[in-house]
């Protein structure tokens, strides 16, 4: 048996926009992830893999489902149980701005989570400032500046940094290097990537760059429309999408080659739906070039096609 | 194309340690210094912190530099207007104003900063935790709700009974007064504090450090509160002026300092007869030093405002 | 007879000038109770006085004459007084007034369901006081219509002053059926009936109450007004600006700010008013329960100079408790009994080392001057503490309670020194000697001297006015020398009263009557 | 000729406490009409700061445009009156912003802020506007036009919510759009389909586009040319083909390095460029990239390298492609070889 | 649910409201039979007493109110007992309600303009003058303002009457000295959070879209930076629509708010407890509808955990 940190079982997470209106967000989703394993999750903007994200780590109370961490269900955990978890369990914000706060000293910002867990004092403390500063890229004096005065990948770092100030098991990395230049998200994912072999760190890794993802992630998943579409290791999916969403999200990466022939483009039909009543059956049906007459009908069961490539489509 | 002539021979490849640059940054200073520098730059509230002292210091040293104390009466020298002999005139018992304003004062200053500071306190914690705890499950429902309930409750019990019930179990002073403004004028600041602290608390950076294990009273002061310092700014100089004006109403009714001692308010208020008589001075003194006090409270508040700010700063 | 009488009234004013006979002054307070039973307050008391006409009425000078009754006989033992009324009294609706009416008023006082406040002033008759009580029944009650326009009173004993007494609107009568058909026809101005020289027709609440020319009076020739407009408004600033805006023709009581400049007015108004301006001295309190403190107090502050610089209203300052204006067979009671207290600083000074001594006090306890919170009692109270300071060497501390609050305070003897003022209801000195008597409610001093209400007791049933009067002058002497408070002034009122108007009647203990008023010019 | 928007010489400073960032030092390029421009470079290297002032939106203070012109159509927008500048903003010149989470006002209904526009440059009905704004809604490939219109930012997930910018932006047509990583919160197929619509806009209309992203294939999928920006300096610019393909800029050979290719079998670790930024508060007197080069010369260290001309303007401000560089092009393939 | 949650606890306030004056206003001392005069023979007393239930033990006249003003009966006033408590409601609010929502018109659009000016123009003359006029309007409270806007206004100008009420004119100078207050809080407030608005990205977003300065403002400036403004109001728009007890004084307004004084001062038991639960009534339901408001204001806000 392998040990999994997390296990995610039917996981559903709905807003209530008023009386008759609910988003399904996140639509009964299960997912395991192992120790000291990258999960790559993409996905359609709005398909909930934020939201996703911020439940696992307890920001948002689910509607349904159950989140196993180290085996334990962490709705059961007893005080001292759960504030190690929280710890353990963290996130990196997609949105560097908003989650800065910007009357406080980026230095004040990393060490929140070190003074809230008492983890360094004095000197000490300082010095994990300027650690993880380096650590993430920037400098030591930028403790002093407050988050203004950064541009916006600048600031995602002072994000990642804060997130890696509680030594954490599991991070949720929410679009973490979105808003970084190339050469910053190699270094940031390098140090994700080391963080992970030094630190045994697990991820959860929202992108929406398909080529960063195939880098850094073991095993994928493919969200549409608060569904879990498909799930495989990484280089299995790229060499063999199963899901047409999948494919055509594949076919959508852009090349680096300005000269190269333009890849012939899966083009997605029709509107994607809302969330708030989504199509019945398959979600994707409404847009899949493969639909049939059962798509429309029944959902599909969610199947092993081949060893450790899962996938819910009628197709297969 | 190359205009200027280089010298060959930097065309080298350099040594690697000459690419350490020196990091020459702009000065790393803690917050507190930073504010601190921040407010000395700021024209206005050093001007208001300048007139503060002025008040003050005259406060101390203004009743000693007359001879006339602020209780002798000179009925026959009543209503006169200010002279050399009395700078400020004097009263209609004939009492030398300028005394009587520098010893009002020391009672209006310290009625003032004290009840400003005591509403501070208690609308910082009552309406921190109940905008915080708002919205927070059903414990922290309760807990906004049962304070806010207390709010609405001390807004409606009629202040002027409570003020009589104070009248009649407490000794009048100023420790009286005191606590007559307390009981209802820190519920202003409180729901205002609320009112910001509901807005504020849906920021992310907010989840964030919830996220991060940040103690709820660490995230209220260090996360809600000083994004909401300028409007506890703003309502605390206001706070001032109405402390000012309740105790000379709370002293006209009997529970706050006797005469012949009087503070600013109730100089102002004995003296409202003057539009009629033209006996100006009487209510331009105290009237004047109670705006003038006000001026330098908002212009220190103004700048310490934007001396709070980070990014107000330049 | 009565509309051509009315045509002719009316015509005539306009006649003779062309002037609207209107005419608004300041009751300052909204009136409580525009009902003779439940009214008890001077705003209240001045809408009546012009609404109603009692058995007596007043004239210009304030003397009881005879009002609605033409004729009046009393019994040889003094208590019983038939009154025979005028055929030609009639109510505002026209129906006559008749005897029965002033029963019927008088009972509905007593009634104890009725809750009359001022009923304790009909105990003078026979069998009232119990069934007020509820110990008698109404039958018992002295009061009777013999016929239409006879009406018989029976007194317990003698009572000099009861034609005072009976100007006092307690007594003014009230229509039967207007009062039993409506429970709140007082307040209903549409629908009111009265029997005075006006009746009501308008009364906006905390606003106005207007009052018109009631033309079914017998003497309508007499009134000139033909609209009076009674505002409320409680500032002296405001009503005072008022004035200035001739918003109003007539405003009582001045700022006192202004009352300096106002002096030299025209327009401008003193008259005594019928009170005493005191110091209570709670007798059973360290240090007053020494006569000799109690009158060095007395003695060391300088009347002249607070009534003209500090109240500065043209109070007289008061050496006694009986103010002026009190008349006796041998001329005012004041002047006839003279100054009481001698302003002496060097003498208060000793007669306090003195007093301190027969105490065995080292230095004197410390003396708190209460007063009721108002910004003239406190300016008062600041002056008398520096006088009390500079001319007798003595620190005392002021402190102020709000009126129902100083009430009980007072009431439990709660002080030791402590603000009062006191006026008559109606003039005769009865009024404000019994204010001391040991068993007045009134007197908070703890003071009781058998002789001063042995005195006072005699008084009330001696007939000869001239002994009545001696006896009155003797038991002011004897309060006066134990001086359980200390008098500081009697009061006055102050008008500003518009030059377009002639024929307004002031009086010592009320507001000024508008019956005869005239405007003579716009 | 005349381009549609030419930058000469940009200085752009913010006076802060402690100092003053120059934040954009002597950036000049043009747009022509019709062409998409990139922009590539650090984060924190000016690329906003260089578009905002096109816009006219740095705050001052403490921002402060030091020196250089904008030519719009001819006329320099540094030289408008606010009346007139606001003709041309949100008409002939819109803008994406980069943060969409902060980027849209959190009290009113998106719909509201679409029609905004469009009601006032183009005179629109309410009624019109609206539809208008339903079909922007739409065009960005939001689902249920009609309902999103009435909804509020934070209801939005945060691709919608750069849509829903972009549908702002577009609203009105503008003649030059400036897109400030428009697509970096979306996902793959809605970027596709974003690109393809300003691609659209530009084929269609001649709407020219400045387009600031961080992914170098979409650059290289959209864009014609293409600068490259560090440290508040254009260190490289040039046609897309050119610069991808014949690079003379370190700093852009380390940022072409960075990119992992989807193509690649096996895993490597990423090449980043090692160090980080300098400080723009006091920017080195040399080349600002000189610090993290491998290629550094003395030369590098002192003086601020001029702009080497290529061919088809391509443009690169390094030392090393100056003749009396000594063996450029064996440092270039020396480098070039360790990846 | 939640609204019917809402209303039984705005009702169990107002009794708990109602229940503490209760207390309180049975504790200190007076009598709303006393005075100076005449003090009147105990059987007298008793008489009148007994007519307001006053006879009766504490307890037994507490459940007497409860039950009364539960049938929205409260009573009858002791100081004027021809009139109801409902009456003199009835009829004085109206005259305070027109007052009190004048002045805040007044106040908030001047209030807001002025803080606006003054955010807009942050360090600059204008906002040092705006700032000056706030504090002048701060530091001068209506009754000092009002005798000298009688002076100038109505008489040495004679523009309005001086006081009294029935025109419109009698309404505007004392509208103008209850406003001066507010106005300069609002005007405090609106300076503060619009500098914070104005800083806000979206402010940029919607400059670039060359709207004017003013419709900025208006569009998306204000409703971002009027929540403290809204918090403000709340309390002082009841407290000034019930009347303020020194402004119907000076200006001798037939409203309701000398009697939450007088009633006090007089002991006139059933107008006090009727004022008060008057009063609390309007303040919670108003407290109520703000807390409401704020969710129409900023979206975002949530004040309940039942909402999602
Ligand atoms: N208001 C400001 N005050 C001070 N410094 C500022 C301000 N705005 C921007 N800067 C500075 O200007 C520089 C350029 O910022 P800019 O936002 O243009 O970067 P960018 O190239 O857009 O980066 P990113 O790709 O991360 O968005 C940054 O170093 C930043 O710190
Ligand atoms: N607080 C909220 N209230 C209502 N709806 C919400 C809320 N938060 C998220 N949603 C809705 O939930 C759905 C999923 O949002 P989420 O932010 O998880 O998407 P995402 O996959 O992260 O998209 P992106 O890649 O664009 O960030 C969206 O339809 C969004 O509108
Ligand atoms: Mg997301
Ligand atoms: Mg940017």
């Amino acid at each position: 048996m392998e040990e999994y940190i997390l296990e995610v079982q039917q996981l559903t997470k709905y807003f209530h926009i008023n009386k008759e209106k609910t988003v399904k967000s996140v639509d009964d989703i299960s997912l395991s992830i192992k120790k000291g394993e990258t999960f790559g999750l993409v996905g359609e903007s709005g398909s909930g893999k934020s939201t996703l994200g911020k439940t696992i780590v307890g920001l948002q109370p689910a509607t349904s489902g159950s989140i196993f961490y180290n085996g334990t269900d962490v709705e059961k955990l007893d005080r001292k149980m759960k504030k190690t978890v929280n710890r353990e369990l963290q996130i990196i914000f997609q949105d560097p701005h908003a989650s800065l706060n910007p009357r406080m000293q980026v230095g004040d910002i990393i060490a929140e989570g070190i003074d809230a867990y008492k983890l360094a004092k004095g000197k000490e403390r300082q010095d994990r400032i300027y650690e993880l500063l380096e650590k993430v890229g920037l400098r030591p004096e930028h403790a002093k500046r407050y988050p203004h005065e950064f541009s916006g990948g600048q600031r995602q770092r002072i994000g990642i940094a804060r997130a890696l100030a509680v030594q954490p098991k599991f991070i949720v990395a929410d679009e973490p290097i979105s808003a970084l230049d190339v050469s910053i998200q190699a270094q940031v994912i390098n140090l994700l990537d080391d963080l992970k072999k030094e630190e045994g760190l697990t991820y959860l890794f929202i992108a929406h760059d398909l080529g960063m993802v195939k880098h850094i992630s073991d095993r994928i998943g493919v969200m549409y429309l608060g569904k879990m579409m498909e799930m495989s290791g990484s280089d299995e999916l790229f060499a063999n999408p199963l899901h047409p969403y999948t494919q055509a999200l594949l076919s959508a990466i852009p090349n680096l080659n300005p000269r190269a022939e333009k890849r012939e483009r899966i083009v997605l039909a029709g509107d994607p739906p809302s969330p708030v009543n989504p199509p019945s059956g398959c979600r994707f049906r409404t847009r899949c070039p493969h639909a049939m007459e059962i798509c429309a009908k029944e959902v599909p069961t969610w199947k092993e096609v081949q060893k450790e490539h899962w996938t819910a489509c009628h197709l297969y | 194309m190359i205009e200027k002539s280089v010298d060959q021979s930097l065309f080298r490849p350099v040594d690697p340690k000459r690419k350490e640059v020196d990091p020459i940054q702009r000065p790393s200073l803690s917050v507190w210094k930073e504010t601190v520098i921040s407010i000395m730059k700021n024209k206005l509230a050093l001007f208001g912190l300048f007139l503060l002292m002025v008040i003050v210091f005259f406060s101390i040293f203004g009743p000693m530099m007359v001879q006339f104390t602020a209780s002798e009466q000179a009925l026959t020298k009543a209503n006169m207007p200010p002279s050399n002999e009395h700078w400020f005139g004097t009263d209609d018992l004939g009492r030398d104003m300028w005394a009587r304003t520098w010893m009002g004062a020391r009672i209006s200053l310290t009625i003032g900063l004290v009840a400003a500071l005591i509403d501070l306190i208690l609308g910082l914690v009552v309406g921190g935790l109940s905008g915080y705890m708002a919205g927070r499950g059903k414990l922290g429902d309760n807990v906004d709700g049962f304070l806010m309930r207390i709010v609405e409750i001390l807004y409606g019990i009629p202040y002027l009974l409570v003020v009589i019930l104070l009248m009649v179990i407490m000794d009048p002073g100023v420790t009286t007064i005191i606590i007559a403004l307390c009981v209802t004028g820190w519920v202003g600041m409180a729901r205002i504090i609320r009112g910001q602290v509901l807005q504020l608390k849906s920021q992310e950076y907010v989840m964030a450090a919830e996220k991060l294990g940040t103690s709820h009273a660490k995230i209220i002061t260090r996360h809600l509160l000083p994004n909401t310092m300028g409007i506890i700014i703003v309502n605390l100089t206001f706070t001032i002026p109405s402390a000012i004006f309740a105790e000379a109403f709370l002293s006209f009714l009997g529970l706050g300092v006797q005469a012949p001692f009087a503070s600013w308010g109730t100089m102002a208020n004995d003296a409202l007869g003057v539009i009629l008589s033209g006996q100006w001075w009487r209510l331009f003194f105290p009237g004047f030093l109670i705006s003038l006090t006000m001026f330098a409270f908002n212009a220190f508040g103004d700048g310490l405002q934007d001396a709070l700010d980070p990014r107000a700063r330049d | 007879g009565c509309s051509g009488g009315e045509k002719t009234s009316s015509g005539d004013a306009k006649d003779a000038k062309d002037v609207k006979q209107e005419m608004v002054v300041n009751a300052k307070t909204e009136p409580p109770a525009i009902d003779p039973a439940k009214a008890t307050d001077t705003t209240s008391g001045w809408i009546l006085d012009h609404i109603f006409e009692g058995l007596y009425t007043r004239d210009k000078e304030g003397n009881p004459v005879l009002g609605a009754a033409k004729d009046v006989k009393i019994s040889e033992d003094g208590k019983t007084y038939t009154f025979t009324l005028r055929e030609d009294a009639k109510w505002s609706d026209g129906s006559p007034v008749t005897a029965s009416d002033f029963e019927y008023a008088w009972k509905r006082v007593l009634n104890p369901e009725t809750g009359s406040a001022f009923a304790f002033y009909l105990y003078y008759i026979k069998g009232a006081e119990d069934y007020n009580k509820g110990k008698g029944s109404e039958g018992d009650v002295a009061i009777k219509a013999e016929d239409d326009h006879t009406f018989v009173v029976e007194l317990n004993s003698p009572l000099g002053y009861f034609d005072s007494l009976l100007t006092l609107w307690t007594f003014d009568p009230v229509k039967k059926d207007l009062v039993e058909g409506n429970k709140n026809w007082s307040a209903d101005a549409n629908n009111y009936v009265s029997n005075g020289p006006f009746k009501m027709t308008k009364w906006e609440h905390d606003n106005q109450v207007i009052i018109e020319k009631n033309t079914e009076y017998y003497a309508k020739d007499e009134v000139n007004l033909d609209k009076v407009t009674f505002k409320m408004v409680g500032e002296a600033t405001t009503y005072y600006q008022m004035f200035k805006t001739k918003e109003f023709d007539l405003v009582i009581t001045l700022p006192t700010d202004v009352i300096d400049a106002e002096r030299k007015n025209d327009e401008y108004l003193e008259v005594p008013y019928y009170g005493t301006y005191m110091y209570m001295f709670n007798t059973e309190k360290e240090p007053f329960n020494n006569q000799k403190v109690r009158k060095a107090f007395a003695m060391a502050i300088d009347r002249e100079t607070l009534a003209k610089n500090v109240s500065k209203a043209g109070e007289t300052p008061a050496y006694s408790m009986v103010p002026l204006g009190a008349e006796t067979p041998e001329g005012d009671f004041r002047k006839v009994g003279g100054d009481y207290i001698e302003e002496n600083y060097d003498e208060a000074k000793k007669l306090l080392e003195e007093g301190m001594k027969e105490e065995g006090w080292a230095t004197l306890p410390e003396v708190t001057l209460m007063y009721n919170t108002d910004e003239n009692h406190k300016k008062i109270a600041e002056a008398v503490q520096e006088m009390i300071k500079v001319n007798l060497g003595v620190n005392i501390k002021l402190n102020n309670q709000e009126w129902a609050t100083y009430l009980d305070t007072t009431k439990q003897h709660n002080y030791q020194m402590a603000r009062m003022g006191w006026i008559g209801v109606f003039v005769d000195p009865v009024v404000n000697l019994d204010y001391y008597l040991g068993d007045s409610p009134n007197n908070r001093t703890g003071w009781v001297n058998e002789e001063f209400d042995r005195i006072m007791a005699e008084s009330k049933v001696e007939q000869d006015p001239e002994k009545r009067f001696q006896l009155l002058h003797d038991a002011e002497e004897i309060l006066m020398t134990d001086l359980p408070f200390m008098p500081v002034y009697h009061y006055t009122n102050n008008y500003l009263v518009s030059q377009n108007f002639e024929d307004i009647a002031y009086y010592v203990n009320r507001y000024p009557a508008l019956k005869w008023a005239k405007k003579v010019s716009q | 000729m005349s381009h549609l928007l030419e930058v000469k010489n940009l200085e752009v400073n913010f006076k802060t406490y402690g100092g003053e960032v120059k934040a954009v030092r002597d950036v000049s390029f043009h747009v022509d009409k019709g062409e998409i421009l990139a922009i590539v470079g650090e984060s924190g290297s000016g690329k906003s700061v260089t578009v905002q002032s096109i816009m006219g939106l740095i705050p001052t203070p403490p921002g402060i445009i030091k020196g250089g012109s904008i030519h719009f159509k001819g006329q320099d927008l540094l030289k408008l009156s606010k009346r007139e500048m606001r003709k041309i903003k949100g008409s002939k010149i819109s803008m994406i912003f980069q943060d969409p989470m902060t980027s849209l006002n959190p009290t009113m209904r998106i719909g509201a802020q679409i029609e905004e526009g469009l009601i006032l440059h183009q005179g629109l009905s309410k009624q019109a506007a609206k539809e208008k704004a339903i079909e922007m809604i739409k065009l960005v490939g939001i689902p249920n036009p009609a309902e999103r219109y009435n909804q509020f930012p934070h209801e939005f997930s945060g691709g919608m919510r750069q849509r829903a910018m972009i549908a702002i932006a577009l609203a009105c047509s503008p003649e030059l759009l400036i897109a400030d990583e428009p697509t970096t919160a979306l996902d793959v197929t809605i970027q596709a389909q974003v690109l393809e619509l300003m691609k659209d806009l530009q084929n269609q209309l001649e709407t020219s586009i400045i387009l600031i992203t961080h992914d170098l294939g979409v650059v290289a999928e959209t864009a014609e040319r293409v600068i490259v920006m560090y440290a508040g300096m254009m260190v490289e610019s040039g046609t897309v083909t050119e610069l991808f393909e014949n690079p003379k800029h370190p700093y852009t050979w380390g940022l072409l390095e960075s990119v992992p290719k989807v193509e690649d079998g096996e895993k490597q670790p990423l090449i980043p460029i090692e160090g980080s930024p300098p400080d723009l508060f006091s920017p080195p007197k040399g080349c600002p990239f000189a610090p993290r080069c491998k290629y550094a010369m003395e030369i590098c260290l002192e003086e601020v390298p001029p702009g080497f001309e290529f061919n088809d303007g391509h443009v690169a401000r390094c030392w090393l492609n100056d003749p009396r560089a000594p063996k450029a092009e064996d440092l270039i393939a020396a480098g070039r070889e360790d990846v | 649910m939640y609204i019917v949650k809402r209303f039984l606890t705005m009702i169990l306030t107002i009794w708990v409201i109602a229940s503490l004056t209760f207390v309180i206003m049975k504790f200190i001392p007076g009598d709303p039979f006393a005075s100076d005069s005449d003090v009147l023979p105990p059987e007298i007393l008793e008489n009148m007493r007994a007519k307001y239930n006053l006879d009766k033990p504490i307890p037994v006249q507490y459940v007497l109110y409860i039950k009364n003003l539960a049938m929205l009966d409260l009573g009858t006033s002791i100081q004027s007992e021809t009139r109801t408590v409902n009456q003199i409601i009835s009829e004085g609010f109206p005259a305070s309600a027109l007052l009190g929502i004048q002045s805040i018109i007044i106040a908030l659009i001047f209030g807001i303009m002025l803080g606006i000016i003054a955010a807009l123009n942050h360090n600059r003359f204008l906002d040092y003058a705006s700032m000056v006029i706030a504090i002048i309007g701060i530091s001068i409270p209506s009754f000092i303002l009002a005798p000298f806007l009688m002076k100038f206004f109505a008489v040495d100008w004679g523009l309005f009457p001086v006081a009294s009420w029935g025109t419109w004119q009698h309404s505007v100078l004392p509208s103008l000295a209850l406003a001066t207050t507010p106005l300069a809080v609002i005007a405090r407030f609106m300076r503060s959070s619009m500098l914070e608005v104005m800083n806000q990205n979206y402010i940029k977003t919607a400059n670039a879209k060359g709207l004017s300065t003013t419709s900025l403002v208006m569009k998306h400036g204000i409703r971002n930076a009027i929540l403290p403004v809204v918090t403000f109001i709340g309390p002082l728009f009841v407290s000034l629509i019930t009347g303020t007890f020194v402004i119907e004084k000076i200006f001798a307004i037939p409203g309701i708010g000398r009697y939450f004084v007088d009633s006090i001062f007089n002991r006139d038991y059933p107008v006090i407890m009727g004022t008060t639960v008057f009063f609390s009534a309007l303040l919670v339901v108003t407290l109520f509808l703000i807390d409401i408001s704020y969710r129409f204001i900023d979206p975002r806000i949530k004040l309940s955990s039942k909402g999602d």
